[in-house]
C-alpha cells in the first residue's frame, strides 16, 4: 500500500480563479513526495457540523518544494469554507488517496470538463508523449493557458464564447483530434460522451470518476461505482472509487 | 491505572471499539490507527453471500451528523474468514463480527459459520433501517428480538451482542426481550432513520428514500437509551451513538455503558479511536479514578 | 405566486407559523418579527391552572442542536385570555393556541375555556417528554391518542390539530389513530427525548434526567416522519425540527408538509420566521412556482 | 419596553487580560445609546453547530464614540471562539438585555467576584455616590486598577496573593466597610454569602443572576430563578433572569 498521511497543511497562496473557483498552494512534503496525477485529497472542514472530509483533486505538484495546489470551486458549505481560509492558516487535509493516471500511451487526448479540468494539469506535465489538451466549459474559462506549455489546446464552451460552441466532443470532432489514449475528468454525461467516443474510435480511456465520499480510504463502502467485472475486492460488481478508483478504464465501469 | 473491562467474559484491553460498518475489517485504517491499541475490532456486517448493498448515493452529510445508505455491501461470510479473518487475527485485539441477514435462517447460516473460527464474540445487527428485509423489523418488535436472539444462541459459540435499533417507542421492551432470550450483552444504538429530500432535482437523496442518522447530532439519543437500556437488564452495554471525544465516551460510561464504538467519528478524525482512549485515560488522570470500571452507570 | 395554505379549513397568509414554546405568545419577538407577516403564530402551552415548569437547568446546547426541559412552565389558560390573547389578536395573522394537561379532563378544560374565544385552532400536545404525567404518555399509544382526540374533539370550537412524539416506532399508527379519532391537522415532531451529563458533576444536566431535544440535528428524522405520516394520512401536516432557513421549509412541505413550525431557529436568529418566509418566495420565484401547494408533498 | 437591537457589531479592539479573560470592544450605536450598567448582550457563534447566544454583561460604556466593552472568560466552545476574533471582525450580538441596577444610595458597596466583576466597572463609572469597591479573585487579578478612579478598591484573593485572603465578605469585615446599599455580581455561593451579610446588617441588595440562556428575551422560560412572591409576569414563582433580571432586590429570589 502505498503511504497515506494525515496532516494539517500550511496554506502558502490562495486566489481566485473565477467569481466561484478558487486555487490554493499547500505545504505538505510527505503528501507531496508520493503523490501522481489522477490522485486526491481529502480536506477536512474546521466548521465542526461538517463532518465528512471534502475530496479535492491534486491539480499541481512542486515535488521541489513540497507544494501542492488544488483547484476547487464553491458549489456548497465546505468548498465555501476553504475559499475563505488565508495564507498561513492550516487545513488538515488526508492524502495521497486513490489510484491516480496510468502514465501511457504516444499519442494522448487529455480531456477535461469544468472542475474536472485540474486533474489534467499534473498529469499534462507528467505525461511524456503527444498530447492534446481539450477543456470543456460552460462560458468563463480558467487554468487553460496554464496548459499550453504542455500541448495543444483546445477549447469548447456551451455558450460559444471560446473555443468550439458546444462540448468536448463536439470540440474533439471539430478539430479532428485523433489519439490512442484518452484521459478525461469532468461531470458524468461528459465522462458518458467520452467512453461512446472512445468505443467508436476504438481509443482506450482513462476516466476519473466522482461519488460521496465518507472515509475516502476504501472502508465504508459509500463511494462505489457498477462495475463489470466482479470486483477482487468487494466480490460483488461494485468499485470503491476512492480506492480502486478515481481513474478507471473506461470500459471496467458503468456510467 | 485500569482500563480493562469485561463483556460477556471477553476482557477488553480498554473499553473503545469501532463501530461496525465505519472500519471496514480494519486494513485501512490500520495506516492510521495501531489495531493493538484498540480494546476491540468491530468488522462491516458480514452475510451469508455477497450482497450488493444500494445505489448510490449511499451518503448525505446532515447538520452535525451523516445519513447513510449503504444498504450493507459485504463480499459474505466465505470471503471474510478466508481473506479479513486472518489479517485482524494478527493483532492483539478482540475480534467482534457484525452479523446481519434477511432471514433468520441468513443469521443462523453465518453464526454456524463463524463457530469454528476465532473470533471473540458476534454482533447481531437486529436494527439496519438500510435493507428491506431484515435488519430493523427485526429489531422494532420484541418477539422477533427475542425469537431471533434464542435461534442464535443455540448455534453460536461465541457470546452473542444484539445491536439495538433507536427507532422504537421503549428500548428498554427490546432490550428486555434480547437479555430473556439468552443475549450476552447489547451495542446501541444502531443508526436513526432519517431522510433528506433534494429540494432542486425534487428527489430523495437517496433510492431507497431513507437513510440511518448518526455522528455527534444523536448523541443525546443514545445516551438517554443507553441510561435507560443499562437500568432495565443486567447485561452489559456496548454504547455507541456521535462519540467523537474521550469526554464523550466518559458520558456513555457513566450512561452505563461498559464499552463503546466509535463510528462516524472516524470519518472526521482517522485516528480518532487512539484519542478517545487516550481522552479517556486523561480523564481518568485529572479525576484520579483508578479503574475505569469504577464510572461505568456511576450517573444514577 | 401564491403562498396561502388552507389548514383544516383555516386559511393562513403563508405557510409558516412559531413552534409552541419557543415564542412565548409572541410578544417578545413582535419586537424582531412584523407578527403580521406571519402565516400563524403558534403559543406556548396553555393549561388548566398556572404551572411551574422544571427546576433549572431547563436547557443544555447539543451538537447542532438543544435539549430543554422547561416542564411546560406557563400562567394558566385564565392568564393567556385575559393577558396574552388580546396581544394576539391586535394581529393579522392567525392564532393557535398550544394545549397541555396532565389527565383528559385538564385538557378537556382547557379546550372548553377556550371554545368562545376568538382562537383560529387549537394545538393539543401529547408529546412532551418533560413532564411526568400527561404529554408524551398520550402520544406514544394509539388507543390514548385516539382517546384524548375524540374526547378533545367533542367539546372544541376550533380546530384540533394533534401534535405527535416522534419517540415511537411507527408514527404512522399515533397519526392514523389521530386522524380516525376525528383530528383536523397534525403537527409533528416534537422534541426527541435526549439525555446530558456533566462529566466534570458526575450528573445527570437536567433533574429529571431527560430533556427534548430539537433544533437541526433532528432534521432528518422529523423530515422522514413528515414524509411517512403524510403518506398514511389525508388530514394536513404541520412540520417542524430543526427548520433554520427557506430551503428547509421547502424541504418538509415537499415530504408532504402543508405549513411548517419554528422552533429553535428563533433562539439562533430572532427574526428567523421572516427570513425563511422570505427564502420560500425566493425559491419559488428561482423556480417558477405559481403555487405554494404545488409543492406540497411533490416528492414521492 | 426598551429598544433592543440584533446587529453584526464592529470588533475594534481585542486584548488578553489574563490566560484565559479577554476584552473586547465592539462599536454598536444603537445598542450603546440603549444600554445601563448591569444589563447584557446575547452574542452568537460563527459555528454553526452552536445554535444559543452567550450571555455576555456590558463592562463599559463609551457613549460617545458608540461603544461598548465586553470581559468574557473562556470556559466553553463559544468563549473559546470569541477568544480568536479579530479586531475588524464582526459579531452577531443582540442587546441591551434585561433590566440593569437600578441607580441609588448614597454609600455604595460594589462587589464583584470573578468573573462577575466586569458589570461593576461601568456601575463603578455611572453611580454617583460614595463607592467602596470590592474585587474577589482565586489567584490572578484583572480590572481592579481600572476601578481606582471611581472609588476605594479592595481586593480579596482564596489564595492571598492579594489583599484579604479569603472571600469578598472576608474583605468587607476585614477593612469594616459599611454603607445602605450593595450591588453585587458573582458566583452563586458568593451572592448567597452577600445576601446574608446584606440581611445581618440590614443593608439593602441588587444582586445579578446567572442561568443558562436560551432566547435571552423572555420568551422560552428557560432562564427563571425562584422568586419569593408570585411574579406577575410568570404567574408563578419564578421570574425570567434574561427579563425581570439579571438584577434583582436580593429579598426578592431564592439562591
Ligand atoms: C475524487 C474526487 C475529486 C474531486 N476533485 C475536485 C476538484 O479538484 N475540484 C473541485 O472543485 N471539486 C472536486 N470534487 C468535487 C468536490 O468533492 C465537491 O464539490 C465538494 O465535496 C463539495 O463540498 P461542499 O461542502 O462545498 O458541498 P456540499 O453540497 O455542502 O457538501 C455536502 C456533502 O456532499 C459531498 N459532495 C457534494 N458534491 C460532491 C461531489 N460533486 N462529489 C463528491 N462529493 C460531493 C461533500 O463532500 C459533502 O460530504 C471531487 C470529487 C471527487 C469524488
Ligand atoms: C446575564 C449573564 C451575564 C453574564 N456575563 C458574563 C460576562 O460578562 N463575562 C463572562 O465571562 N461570562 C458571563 N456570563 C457567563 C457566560 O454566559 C458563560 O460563561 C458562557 O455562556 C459560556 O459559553 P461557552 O460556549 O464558552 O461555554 P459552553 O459550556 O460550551 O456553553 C454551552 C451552553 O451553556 C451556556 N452556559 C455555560 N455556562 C454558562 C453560565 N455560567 N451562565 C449562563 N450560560 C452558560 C452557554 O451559553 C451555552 O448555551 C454571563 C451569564 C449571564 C446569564
Ligand atoms: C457508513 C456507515 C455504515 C454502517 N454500517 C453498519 C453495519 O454494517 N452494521 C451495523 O450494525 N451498523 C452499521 N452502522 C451503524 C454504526 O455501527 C453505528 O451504530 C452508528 O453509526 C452510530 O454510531 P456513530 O454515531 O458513532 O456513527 C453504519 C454506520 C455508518 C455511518
Ligand atoms: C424551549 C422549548 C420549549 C418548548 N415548549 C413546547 C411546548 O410548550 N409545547 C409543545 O407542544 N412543544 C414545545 N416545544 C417543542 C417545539 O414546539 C418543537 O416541536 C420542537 O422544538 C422541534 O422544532 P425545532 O427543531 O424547530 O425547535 C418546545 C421546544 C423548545 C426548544
Ligand atoms: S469513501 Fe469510504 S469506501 Fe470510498
Ligand atoms: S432565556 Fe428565554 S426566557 Fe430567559
Amino acid at each position: 500500500m502505498a503511504e497515506t498521511f494525515k496532516k494539517a497543511a500550511l496554506i502558502t497562496s490562495i486566489t481566485k480563479l473565477t467569481e466561484d473557483i478558487y486555487s490554493m498552494w499547500i505545504k505538505e512534503e510527505d503528501i507531496v513526495a508520493n503523490a501522481k496525477p489522477g490522485q486526491f485529497l481529502s480536506l477536512y472542514c474546521k466548521s465542526e457540523n461538517r463532518l465528512l472530509p471534502r475530496p479535492i483533486s491534486i491539480c499541481e505538484l512542486d515535488k521541489d518544494n513540497g507544494l501542492l495546489r488544488l483547484v476547487y470551486r464553491v458549489v456548497g458549505k465546505g468548498t465555501e469554507e476553504f475559499s475563505k481560509y488565508k495564507v498561513s492558516d492550516r487545513i488538515e487535509v488526508m492524502g495521497p488517496l486513490g489510484n491516480g493516471f496510468h502514465l501511457e500511451g504516444k499519442k494522448a487526448i487529455l480531456i477535461g470538463g469544468g472542475i474536472g479540468i485540474p486533474p489534467m494539469l499534473e498529469l499534462a506535465k507528467q505525461l511524456f508523449c503527444e498530447k492534446q489538451i481539450v477543456l470543456g466549459y460552460r462560458d468563463e474559462t480558467f487554468l487553460n493557458e496554464e496548459f499550453k506549455p504542455y500541448g495543444q489546446v483546445y477549447l469548447s464552451t456551451e455558450d460559444g464564447s471560446a473555443g468550439t460552441k458546444g462540448n468536448v466532443i463536439d470540440a474533439i470532432k471539430a478539430n479532428n483530434i485523433e489519439g490512442d489514449i484518452i484521459f478525461a475528468c469532468g461531470p458524468t454525461p461528459m465522462l458518458r460522451g467520452v467512453k461512446a467516443f472512445a468505443l467508436e474510435n476504438d481509443i482506450k480511456a482513462q476516466i476519473s470518476m466522482e461519488e460521496r465520499m465518507a472515509c475516502g480510504i476504501g472502508a465504508c463502502l459509500a463511494c462505489v461505482c457498477k462495475s463489470k467485472e466482479v470486483d477482487h475486492h468487494t466480490h460483488v460488481n461494485n468499485k470503491r472509487i476512492c480506492k480502486e478508483g478515481p481513474v478507471f478504464y473506461a470500459e471496467e465501469v458503468e456510467l | 491505572m485500569n482500563t480493562k473491562v469485561k463483556i460477556a467474559g471477553v476482557e477488553w484491553k480498554n473499553p473503545v471499539t469501532t463501530a461496525s460498518g465505519t472500519f471496514g475489517s480494519g486494513l485501512e485504517y490500520s495506516q492510521f490507527v495501531d489495531l493493538n491499541k484498540l480494546g476491540a475490532v468491530t468488522t462491516k456486517g458480514v452475510s451469508n453471500v455477497p450482497w450488493i448493498g444500494n445505489p448510490t448515493p449511499r451518503i448525505a452529510e446532515t447538520h452535525s451528523g451523516m445519513l447513510n445508505a449503504i444498504g450493507l455491501q459485504n463480499p459474505g461470510v466465505d470471503v471474510f474468514v478466508k481473506r479479513d479473518l486472518p489479517f485482524l487475527l494478527d493483532y492483539d485485539t478482540k475480534v467482534i463480527v457484525n452479523v446481519c441477514g434477511k432471514t433468520t435462517e441468513d443469521y443462523c447460516e453465518v453464526v454456524e459459520r463463524l463457530a469454528d473460527y476465532d473470533v471473540d464474540m458476534l454482533e447481531i445487527n437486529i436494527s439496519c433501517p438500510n435493507v428491506k428485509e431484515g435488519g430493523i423489523a427485526f429489531g422494532q418488535n420484541c418477539f422477533a428480538v427475542e425469537n431471533i436472539t434464542k435461534e442464535l444462541k443455540k448455534r453460536a459459540k461465541q457470546p452473542i451482542i444484539m445491536k439495538l435499533s433507536p427507532n422504537v417507542t421503549d428500548i428498554t421492551e427490546t432490550a428486555k426481550a434480547a437479555e430473556a432470550a439468552g443475549a450476552d450483552a447489547l451495542s446501541l444504538i444502531n443508526t436513526l432513520t432519517g431522510m433528506k429530500i433534494d429540494i432542486h432535482k425534487r428527489a430523495f437523496q437517496f433510492a431507497n428514500k431513507t437513510g440511518g442518522l448518526s455522528g455527534p447530532a444523536v448523541k443525546p439519543i443514545a445516551v438517554r437509551m443507553v441510561y435507560q437500556a443499562a437500568s432495565a437488564v443486567k447485561i452489559p452495554i456496548i454504547g455507541m451513538g456521535g462519540i467523537m471525544t474521550g469526554e464523550d465516551a466518559i458520558e456513555f460510561i457513566m450512561a452505563g455503558a461498559t464499552a463503546v464504538a466509535l463510528g462516524t467519528a472516524n470519518f472526521t478524525n482517522p485516528t480518532a479511536t487512539q484519542d478517545v482512549i487516550t481522552g479517556i485515560e486523561e480523564y481518568m488522570k485529572k479525576y484520579h479514578v483508578e479503574d475505569i470500571n469504577d464510572l461505568i452507570g456511576c450517573v444514577k
